[in-house]
Order: C-alpha cells, then structure tokens, then sequence
C-alpha cells in the first residue's frame, strides 16, 4: 500500500480550476518530483495535501486515513513535513527555536508545565533540544544554533527550514524548490543533504523543482504539471525526451 | 585624522576612555547580589539619617521621588514661563523669580541623591562584591535556582519596603508601578508575542476589578448594599488570593468571549472587536446599579499592601518569564512571525492564540482586583480610552517580546508620570511628544525582542582567580 | 457593481424592516416615532461624516487613525473661532455679514484649515513610520490625540465654549410632526458632502489613485503617483469631513468640550469599520446606522444603556460579518 | 547609452540579494536578463524602478541622470521609465479604463494620451472591448496586456518587464511577444527579465546571466543561446 494516496483530486479558486484531476502514488522511501512551469499549480498541489487549502474534489489518503477535512497542523502532526517556496521562517526566532517548534504537537508538559516550569518541562525541553542539535549537526548548522534566521545567509536559511520540516518526523517530506536561489555549491550540497536524509532516515520525499538538473539527478520518477493537469510522467530519461514537456516547460521552439 | 576642530586632544579623550572603561570594568565585576546589598544600605542610611540630613541641605523634607521632580520641575517651569512671557521681559523676570527658590533646591536634592543613594550604594556593592560573588556562586553551584532567585527577591523586596516606608506616597506609588507592570507584561503577551493588537486590557482589568471587590465586600465587609459580611473578617486576607485569582478568571472568561470571533479569521478584528469589547464592559458597568454604577464601588477592604502586591508581581513575571520561554510559549511566537507555517509545523495555531489570549486578560483581571484593594474604591471611568492610552504606551515605550522591555516601559512612564506631575496639563503634552520621537526611532519600542535569562541575571560577575588581581580593593 | 445594489437594496429592506418592528414593538406613537427618526438622522450624520475619515484612512492606508475623533473636535473648535470671529466682526461693524454667508464661510473655512492639520498628522505621526509596524503608528495616532486634547484645554481652558446661533430655528410642523429648520440642513448638508465625497472618489485621477491605493500599496508609485500627496490628500478630505460634522454638531448642541472627540470619535470609528474596509457607502450606512440605533435605543429603554446595546450590536454583525458591510476579505497581520 | 547600471547592490534584511551588478542598455535595445529563480532579477528591476532602495556605493544613470535623485513615482513620470512588475499586480478594483488612466496620473499631455490609448488598443483589442470591466475579472492573458498596456500609459521611454510570459499559455505568449515587438519598434526601449530562457534569447539582442545576485556572463543572444553552460542550466539541453 502506499505512504500517500491522491485520488482524482480537483480544486477550483472561485471560478478558475487550478489542479485538474490530480493522481500521486508514492511508496515509503521514494523520491518523486513534481515539475512545471511558473503557475502550473504546483505548489497548489503542495497546499492542498498539507490542508492549507481544502480540495473541491477528492481523496488524499495517508496510511489508510483521509486528510481531506483536517487542519494543516493535524496534518502536520501525522507525519507530512514540508518547505516553502519563498522562505517561511519566522523572523524573530533562532535556529534552535525553529527546530524545537517543530516538535510542538510531541509535547507532554504542557500549560501545566509551561507556566510553572516543571521538572518535567525541562527534562522534556533538554530532551528536544539535543534532538534538535543532532538534526543541526546533521544538516551542519549546528554552529548557528543561537542565531536569529533573519541574519543568516539565504543557503543556511534553506537548510533550516529543511531542518525545521525534520525535526516534526515526519514519514513524508515535501519540499517546494529547495534549491531555489542557491549558488552552485550550495547547490552540491543541497542535493547531497537531499539524498543523505533519503538515505539515513528513509523518508518518502516529493520535490518541486525547477532545475532540471537536480530533479534528473534525485527523482525516480517525475510528473509533469501544466495548467494544473499531469501532462507526462515517468522515469528522468522518459520526461527529458517527451515532446510535450519540451513544449510546456522549456518554451516553444521557433516563436520568432 | 578624524580629531581634526575638535578642541579635546586624541590624549585626553583616551585619558577619559580610560577612566571610565575602568569605572565600567570596576562596575561589571558586582553581581546582582551585591547591587541589592548596596541598595539596601541605601535606603537604610535614608531611614536613618534621611530626616536630619534632608535638613541640613535645607530641602523641605525627604524628597519623594530621588528628587527627580525637585530637579526637573523648576526646568520645565522656566521653559514654560519662557514659551508663555516670550515678549513681556518684565513678566518673565517675575515669573523667574517665583521659580527661583525652586531652583535654589536643585543642589540639595542633588547632594541627597548623590550621599545618600549612589555613594552608599556605589562603595557597599563594590565593597562586597568579592563577598556576594562567592556567596552567588556558592547559592546556584550548591542548591537549585530558585533558592537563589528567592533570596535575591527577599533582598529587593527588603529595599523597597525600607525605601516605601518614608511615606504614604512612595508606598502607594510603588504598588502603582508593580501593578503596571502586571498590566504591562500581560498587554506584551498579545501585542508583543502574539503581534494581534489587543485594546480591551482596560475592560478585562475592570471585570477583574469588580469581581473581587464583589467577592470581598460581599463576604468580609459589613457594607451598606451587600449587608453584613457572610464570613469572619478575620480570615478574609487569607481568601484574598483566591478573590484574585477568582477576579483573573471572570477576565479570562470575557476574553473568550473577545477570542472566539476575532480568531475566526485573520486581520484587524481583534483590534477592533476588543475595543467594543472594553466599551461595553465600561457601559455594562455603568448600568449596574448594585455596584454603584457610574458612581463607583467602595469599601474594598485595603489589603493589597506592598508585600501582597510585591508578591503578585513576583509571581506574574516568573509565570509569564516561565511561558514565553517554553516551546509551549514560543509558538505564539511562530504564529505571530508566520501562520502558515507555524501551522505546517504542527502548531496549532487557534489554541495557541486563544490560551495566550486568556492567559494575558488573566493577569489583566488580577491587575485589576490589586488596583481595586489599594485604591479601596473604582469606578468604571477609571477603565477607559485614557488608561487603554496608558497601558499601550507602556508597553510600546518598553519594548515588543520583551519581559525587562515591559518592566522598563511600565517603571519608566509611571515615573516619568508622577515626576511631570508639576507640569499639570503639560505633561499630557510632554508625554506624548516623548512617546511620538520614541516611536519614530525606535518602533518596537526601547528594549524590544531581548530577553534576559534569570540564570545570567543572578551568576557571580567574577571569578575568584581575577578576583585576587582587582586592584584598588578596600579603597 | 451588481452584488453593491443588492447589498444595498438588502440592508435597505433590513433597515425598513427593523425599524417598522421597533415602531410596532415599542408601541411609540406615530408622531413621537418620526420624531426619533429624524433626530436618529441628524445624530447618524455625524458619525457618518467622522466614520468616512477614518474609512479613508484605513482603506488606502491600512492604518488607525486613532487621533481623528479629536481631529474632528479641532475642527468644530476651528468652526467655533471663525464664526464667534466673524459674529465679533459684524457686531463691531467692521464686517457686517449675512447670518447665512457667515455660516457658509464658517463651514468652508473650517474644513479648508482643518484639513491642514490633519496633513499634519499625517506628516508628523505617520509618514516617519510608514516603513515600521502599524500598531507604532496606531500608538503615535493616540498620543497626537492626547496632544490635541490636552493643547486645546491648555490653550482656552477647560470651560465650554457655545457655538454662536447663526440660524434662527424655525419649527414646521406637518401634523403631529415637528421638524426644525436646522435638522433638515445638517442632514441635508451631510448627504450632499458624502455625496461630494463619492464623486470625488469615483470620477477623479485622485480618487482614482486612492483606491488603486486601497488596492495594492507597493505597485502604485510605478504609475508615477505620488504616494505621499496621496496619502496627505486622504487625510486632508476625512479631516475636512470632520470638521463638517463638528461644526454641524456645534450647531445642533451648541457646547464645545476638548473631550467631545472621544465621546463620538471611537464610535464613528467602530462605524466604519462595520461599513467594511475602506468603504464611502459602508462607513456612511453604518453611521446613520449607529445613529438609529442609539437614538431608538435610548427611546425605548432607560438611555445608560445606549452604549451597551449599540456596541453589542455591533460585535454581533462583526462577528457574523468579519469584513463589515461592504468590506472585502483581506489578510493584514499587523508587521513586527 | 540610455540606461548604465553600475556595482549595484541590494540587501534585504541583512540579506545580500545583489552583490554589485554592473550592465548597460542601449536606447532602442531590447535586452533580457535571465536566470533562475530568486537569482535577483526582479530586485534588479526594482532597484531601478527605485521601489527599493540600494546600498552606499550603487550607480545608476539614466540618460546620464543619476537615478538616485529620483523618487520611484518620478521615475516614471519624468524620465518615462514604465514598469510592468512580477505577477501583473493590477488594481483589481478598478475598471480596464480606470488603469490605463491612472497610468497617466502624472501627464499633462493631453492630446498624446489618446494617441497612447489608442496605440494600446490597437496592439490589444481585447482591451478595447473590455474597458469598463473590472481588471480583476480578466482572464491572465488579458491581465498581461493590461499590464503591458498600462505601462505604456505611464512612460514610453523605456520598459522594464518582468516575467511576462509567466501563466501565458503558448499561444497568448507568442502574441504578447509579438506585440512587445511592436512596441519596441514604436521606439520604447525594453529591458525583460525573464526565466523562460528560450523565450528571452529568441526575443531580446543581448543579454545577461543573473545567478545568485551576480552577473555571470553576457553577450548577444546567439552567444548566450550556443553556450553550453546556458544551455544545460536554462534549456534543458
């Protein structure tokens, strides 16, 4: 069975149909990616499994259970972590701070604990926090664990709210460009944590990308989105060679 | 290079970086320990020789606030003859001549402050620090923190009474400030780390208010509407916490009723639907004639004197110092710096609004309860736009997500309030044009987004090796 | 444009609806009901004309203007000076006026230099922090509201100041109904400058630019727009309104007090927002709106509880209606 | 040369988004810089437009004025640079008509804004027919021309474009290209930003490379087009 099921799903904004019929399989441990040019209604997609929006029509399915209908942290909490397109950190807070919120919904304390400071709040709290100091270490930013994110490089930026979107474990991982606006070694680098989380912690990954690139280089297989309908999908080398992508994506040839 | 027209040599302006990075240096090695020692002394010599000393520099008597109105009123007074007597020469002379017996104080009250609080303070702190250093040290290495904390408290509890003492006007103003500060800080809970904008603090304070006074009177005062008192008055101090406690949550309870519609969705509603909110509670208020209506309430018991409100205090700023700090806490933060995602990281945003939100009317209700038995009378104009206007310039003065912000910006304007008092209707113009350039330099306020961790507050300042080597010991 | 004339035509029936169940349930007599309606007219005008101020600015600028009720008493001061002025003037022969063209003069005048100080404003408590978070600025407009106040009892004290009769009050009466000359105008003179307002709005560049400016903030400068004069120019047309409305409430109760802005102020702005965001029909509707019930509230019940009724009122439309009666759904966390 | 851009840099937040990018344009060119997202471009657009401001030792000089005196409305009003900013970012509220004449806010020619309303109709008679229509109701394609439109409205001189291929169908961006031709043609010197890569070197002369906030090669369109680097990062190829 797989980790996460999309069945037939639909959504419209007021009158304009953003994704048409949409269908994801993804099995545990799978790397998938989602391409399309600006507009196509990836990130729509991204949006609507996470609940920030709610389908018009149909079904994702995650572990047997339908997230149709829950709120995006319900969700969250059962196991779909996700990045942003555009950087969504919260700007007064430090790097460890990110990290530990994310563990929010696998609080015990709490009110209780939070107001008068407990034993066992911080037990717990130092608890999360050399978590979230492995997960740093293990993304090599633990070094700027005190710092508030508004002042780090836009590439350490990234990698905390890969960090972030870990650190809730989730069993799914959705990343929207992670390498959006990076340099090449960023880039290298970006890629590798890519694979090492893969590797290491066995998740089921679906990235949007746009560089061909690293979307060859990571995904099993890729969908191809335009005008919010699945126009080819298939292995890298399927996707490379498919007329109707070069069209949508890479631009008419010849308009002049 | 850059020395070039200025008329202070490269060498002594470094003479005077010197001197003062030593004064700094000598300064950074006293622990909060020691400066409470000092203080303490402070306003012990004040109880002792405060009278006489106040006489033999010929000042009318102790003065109230430092001194600081003594020194700033005649300044404000001759600006204000100045801007008023701006052709009439003559006028002017005279009006300078009423200030200047004011004027002629100015040196006295100087001389007090400076013999009676700074040097004591100065020479006991710095005298003791290698002392109250190893005794820091030895408290947070060998018993857990709170023993500390609960001795450093005892310790600036014990200035404030012995300073409090002198009058019946510090006594009043210091509860005055404690209880802003409670405002204060629970105010910085949803405009701070929440980023909503609240304006119904004053109506949740005035439930609070009410609510005690009803539960006190009813029970332990022989009052001309409620009858005879239903239980001993004897122990009503001891049921005052739970009058308190009671009166924070009938707030909390109103704030639900504020919460519910304004988190449905996103925007200005909670700004606005508050404000409704505070007029109604004022309005309903108003209407009720068993608690005197527009006239006001009275014959609270007084029990809130400075222990009990100290203690209240204490307890708001550890709980909301504990909260702002716990993940918990933190994720008001989040919500506030980006929902979407706060929501994408299994935050869950509406509860976590909603508890803050409660949370702070609480402390705002029991404000409101101490504001009501030190007073011993209210009356619902006190809750209005005037004391809404208050509290929010506390908490903007102070600073945004920032517990010593909001103790600052409480303690600042409740001073600056009560040493403007000489200014009389100026103030009101002083103040704001205060607020205003502040706000303008500085829009998150003056210490905003900076927290100081107890830990840091209450650890020795040196350690005992470089301790040998401070020269000038015993000086 | 469609969905607006439903909203319309709708609360218009609402509104008829209402008030023929209060005629009927309050059992008032006929005579004694139009009276009530007429005076909830005249009182709904004013919150009218001090809610489109604030409308303003909060539509094109996103922000409160918390200092606009007392611009608002500044203004009816400002009436106040030139027609007691202008009376001293004619009394000493130096300028024998007309009653009426002393009035007009009085409005125009009024609105012109109080339009001035509202730029001021503007330019002094919110222009510095159009970059910083907008409850600073929330909190600058409340501190320029303490200063007016206070400026005004430390310039000419705290005693009130009567507004000079300028119009002698004729009453007609049309069967049991009495109606006075003064009432009709103000409300008359009221319609006319939303009217006015409305127009401005709808048919020139500058109304043109401020709701572009209502629309999207960042991109309007890119039309070679000068957001500044914009934003001067809204100020200056709520604080002109306001100004209308105090002298028209000058008029109506002829005492002046530094306060009054507060007391009318924070309901007109509780108006507007019930009009919805940056709505001239919504802040209009809901004042008259505020004035009814007001007016009938403190008819038919013991009259404290004027406030209560009408601010629950208000928090029960808000919250069934977040975005107020014409207002948009928008998103505006406050910036920190 | 009508437009030179020297060592420009732009920070937000404390966060260098251009690190000293220097190009120029010709009048009457039609230049395009391309690259990745969050590359720069549209911070490059809007430094200039002035709608952000720039760090101590950035140059721009527009017909050999310093752009740096000019506040963003002036911009367009005097020296008649237009702006068609990323997402359209039309005034929805508003009708067709009421856009393109806001455009002109700050116009005192009277007898050339016809013309100029009547030149956008011409190049896109959809506009025509929709006038009184409320620009937020629009189809994307029509909202792009609307945006193209009103720019014209505003300043002729030159026009920065950012992303406007970007939602268009094929069809409808090959038309829109087209028509950008024609404006050029009419004089308008144009500077595209633009992610579409393939589109951007078929319809500009010259072109730059942005990538993370630095310009990393230049040259005519063809060179850009036969550079195996451009061509693996941006054409797929």
């Amino acid at each position: 069975m797989p980790l996460l099921q999309v069945k037939n799903m639909t959504h419209f904004f007021g009158g304009l149909r953003a994704v048409h019929n949409y269908n994801l399989a993804i099995e545990p441990g799978q790397v998938r990616g989602l391409i399309g040019p600006n507009g196509a209604g990836k990130t729509t997609i991204f949006n609507l499994i996470t609940g920030i929006y709610r389908p018009t029509e149909g079904e994702i399915i995650l572990d047997g259970k339908n997230l149709v209908g829950f709120q995006p942290y319900e969700i969250a909490a059962m196991g779909i972590g996700r990045t942003f397109q555009n950087l969504r950190l919260w700007r007064h807070l430090t790097v460890l701070e990110h990290v530990k919120l994310a563990r929010y919904s696998k609080i015990r304390y709490g009110l209780i604990g939070a107001l008068f400071g407990t034993a066992e709040r911080y037990r717990e709290e130092a608890e999360i926090e050399e978590r979230a100091y492995r997960l740093l270490e293990m993304m090599g930013i633990h070094h700027v664990a005190n710092q508030v994110v508004i002042n780090l490089p836009y590439g350490t930026q990234r990698k905390v709210e890969m960090a972030r979107a870990l650190a809730s474990e989730p069993k799914l991982l959705l990343l929207d460009e992670p390498t959006a606006g990076m340099n090449p070694e960023e880039l290298t680098e970006m890629v590798q944590v890519i694979r090492q989380i893969r590797d290491e912690l066995g998740l089921a990954i679906f990235l949007i990308e746009h560089r061909m690139k690293v979307v060859m280089d990571l995904c099993e297989t890729i969908q191809t989105l335009d005008f919010g309908e699945v126009i080819a999908e298939g292995t890298p080398e399927e996707i490379r060679s498919n007329p109707r992508v070069i069209d949508a994506y890479l631009g008419k040839e010849g308009v002049a | 290079m850059e020395v070039r027209g200025s008329t202070v040599s490269p060498a002594e302006t470094m003479a005077g970086n010197a001197l003062l990075d030593e004064v700094r240096a000598q300064l950074a090695q006293i622990p909060l320990l020691g400066w409470l020692c000092g203080t303490l002394l402070a306003t012990a010599v004040e109880q002792t020789v405060g009278e006489s000393l106040a006489k033999a520099l010929s000042l009318p008597a102790i003065p109230g606030l430092f001194g600081l109105r003594i020194i700033l009123s005649p300044l404000f007074e001759i600006l204000l003859a100045v801007i008023q007597y701006r052709r009439d020469i003559p006028g002017l002379v005279a009006s300078l001549k009423t200030i200047a017996p004011d004027l002629a104080l100015i040196p006295g009250a100087v001389a007090f402050i400076l013999l009676v609080y700074i040097l004591p303070t100065l020479i006991v702190a710095r005298l003791s620090a290698p002392l109250t250093n190893r005794l820091a040290k030895w408290l947070l290495d060998r018993f857990p923190l709170w023993v500390s904390l609960l001795l450093h408290l005892g310790l600036f509890y014990a200035t404030l009474h012995l300073w409090g003492d002198i009058s019946e006007y510090r006594m009043l103003i210091l509860r005055f400030i404690l209880i802003s500060i409670i405002l204060t800080l629970s105010l910085n809970l949803v405009n701070g780390y929440m980023g909503e904008f609240s304006c119904s603090h004053p109506g949740f304070m005035a439930m609070g208010a009410y609510a005690s006074s009803v539960l006190t009177v009813l029970f332990f005062v022989n009052d001309d509407v409620f009858g005879a008192p239903l239980l001993p008055p004897a122990i009503g101090p001891f049921m005052f916490p739970l009058a308190l406690i009671i009166g924070g949550l009938v707030a909390s309870v109103g704030a639900l009723a504020v919460a519910i519609p304004s988190f449905r969705t996103r925007g200005d509603y909670l700004a606005i639907i508050s404000l409704a909110f505070m007029f109604i509670v004022k309005s309903v208020i108003e209407n009720l004639e068993i608690i005197g209506g527009p006239r006001g309430f009275m014959n609270q018991p007084k029990w809130a004197n400075l222990p009990i409100v100290f203690a209240w205090t204490a307890i708001c700023v550890w709980m909301i110092y504990n909260f702002t700090r716990s993940t918990i806490g933190k994720a008001s933060c989040a919500v506030r710096d980006d929902e979407t995602a706060a929501g994408a990281m299994t935050i869950n945003t509406r509860r976590t609004k909603m508890v803050t939100f409660l949370f702070a009317a609480f402390w705002a209700g029991v404000a409101g309860g101490l504001f009501a038995h030190v007073m011993g009378y209210i009356n619902p104009g006190t809750f209005g736009v005037l004391k809404l206007s208050e509290v929010l310039a506390m908490v903007y003065l102070g600073g945004l997500n920032s517990v010593v912000g909001s103790i600052a910006g409480a303690l600042g304007l409740q001073l600056l309030m009560e040493v403007l008092r000489p200014l009389e209707l100026w103030k009101w113009i002083v103040i704001p044009i205060l607020l205003i350039v502040l706000m303008i330099r500085r829009p998150t306020g003056l210490i905003a987004f900076t927290e100081v961790k107890i830990e840091d507050l209450l650890r020795p300042r040196q350690t005992l090796r470089s301790s040998a080597q401070v020269p000038g010991e015993g000086r | 444009m469609g969905r607006r004339l439903k909203i319309v035509i709708f609360s218009l029936v609402g509104v008829t609806l209402v008030v023929a169940f209060i005629f009927l349930a309050s059992g008032m007599s006929p005579a004694s009901f139009f009276q009530h309606l007429l005076n909830a007219l005249q009182w709904g005008s004013f919150y009218a004309l001090i809610a489109l101020g604030y409308s303003m600015v909060y539509g094109v600028l996103m922000l409160f203007n918390f200092a606009h009720g007392d611009i608002f008493m500044v203004g009816a001061y400002i009436g106040w000076g030139i027609a007691t002025g202008l009376v001293a003037l004619g009394m000493r022969g130096i300028l024998p006026l007309p009653n009426w063209l002393i009035l007009v003069l009085t409005i125009l005048l009024a609105m012109f230099f109080t339009s001035f100080v509202g730029m001021l404003v503007e330019r002094v408590g919110y222009r510095p922090l159009r970059e910083a978070p907008r409850a600073s600025a929330a909190i600058t407009g409340l501190m320029i509201g303490i200063i007016l106040e206070t400026g005004n009892l430390a310039l000419l004290g705290a005693q009130r100041r009567n507004f000079p009769s300028l119009i002698k009050t004729q009453t007609y009466h049309l069967g049991p109904v009495t109606v006075t000359n003064v009432k009709i105008m103000i409300v008359f003179l009221s319609l006319l400058l939303m009217f006015g307002l409305h127009q401005f709005v709808r048919r020139t560049k500058w109304g043109m630019a401020m709701r572009a400016m209502a629309y999207d903030f960042v991109v309007v400068p890119l039309m070679g727009v000068p957001m500044n004069t914009i934003a001067a120019l809204t100020f200056g047309l709520g604080s002109a309104l306001a100004a209308a409305a105090g002298i028209f409430f000058g008029i109506a109760y002829p005492v002046l007090e530094p306060y009054m802005g507060i007391l009318v102020g924070w309901k007109a702005f509780v108006a507007a927002i019930l009009g919805g965001r940056g709505s001239i029909l919504g802040a209009a509707l809901a004042g008259f709106l505020l004035g009814f019930i007001e007016i009938f509230v403190a008819a038919i019940f013991p009259s404290t509880l004027r406030d209560v009724i009408a601010y629950s009122i208000i928090l029960l439309i808000l919250t069934f209606r977040p975005h107020g009666f014409f207002g948009e759904p928008y998103s505006a966390r406050l910036r920190l | 040369m009508l437009l030179s851009v020297e060592n420009l840099k732009v920070s937000y937040g404390g966060i260098r988004a251009l690190h000293g990018i220097s190009f120029q344009v010709d009048e009457g060119e039609i230049v395009c810089i391309i690259g990745a997202n969050g590359a720069g471009k549209s911070t490059t657009l809007r430094a200039i437009s002035r709608l952000i401001p720039a760090e101590p030792g950035s140059k721009m000089t527009y017909m050999g004025k310093d752009l740096f005196d000019y506040p963003a409305d002036k911009v367009v009003s005097e020296l008649g640079i237009s702006h068609v900013p990323e997402g359209r970012r039309l005034f929805g509220n508003l009708t067709v008509m009421e856009n393109l004449k806001l455009a002109t806010f700050a116009r005192k020619d009277g007898k050339e804004i016809e013309r100029d309303l009547e030149l956008v109709f011409s190049l896109f008679p959809r506009l025509a027919e929709r006038q009184t229509q409320k620009a937020g109701t629009l189809s994307g394609g029509e909202q792009q021309m609307l945006a193209v439109g009103r720019a014209l409205m505003s300043g002729r001189k030159m026009m920065l474009l950012d992303e406007p291929s970007m939602g268009l169908a094929p069809v409808l961006m090959m038309s829109l290209f087209d028509a950008l031709r024609d404006i050029n043609k009419e004089g308008t010197t144009i500077l595209l930003v633009e992610q579409n890569a393939r589109m951007a070197l078929q319809f500009a002369q010259r072109g730059y490379v942005l990538e993370t906030g630095s310009i990393v090669l230049e040259g005519t369109s063809e060179e850009l087009a036969d550079n195996p680097e451009v061509k693996k990062a941006y054409l797929g190829g």
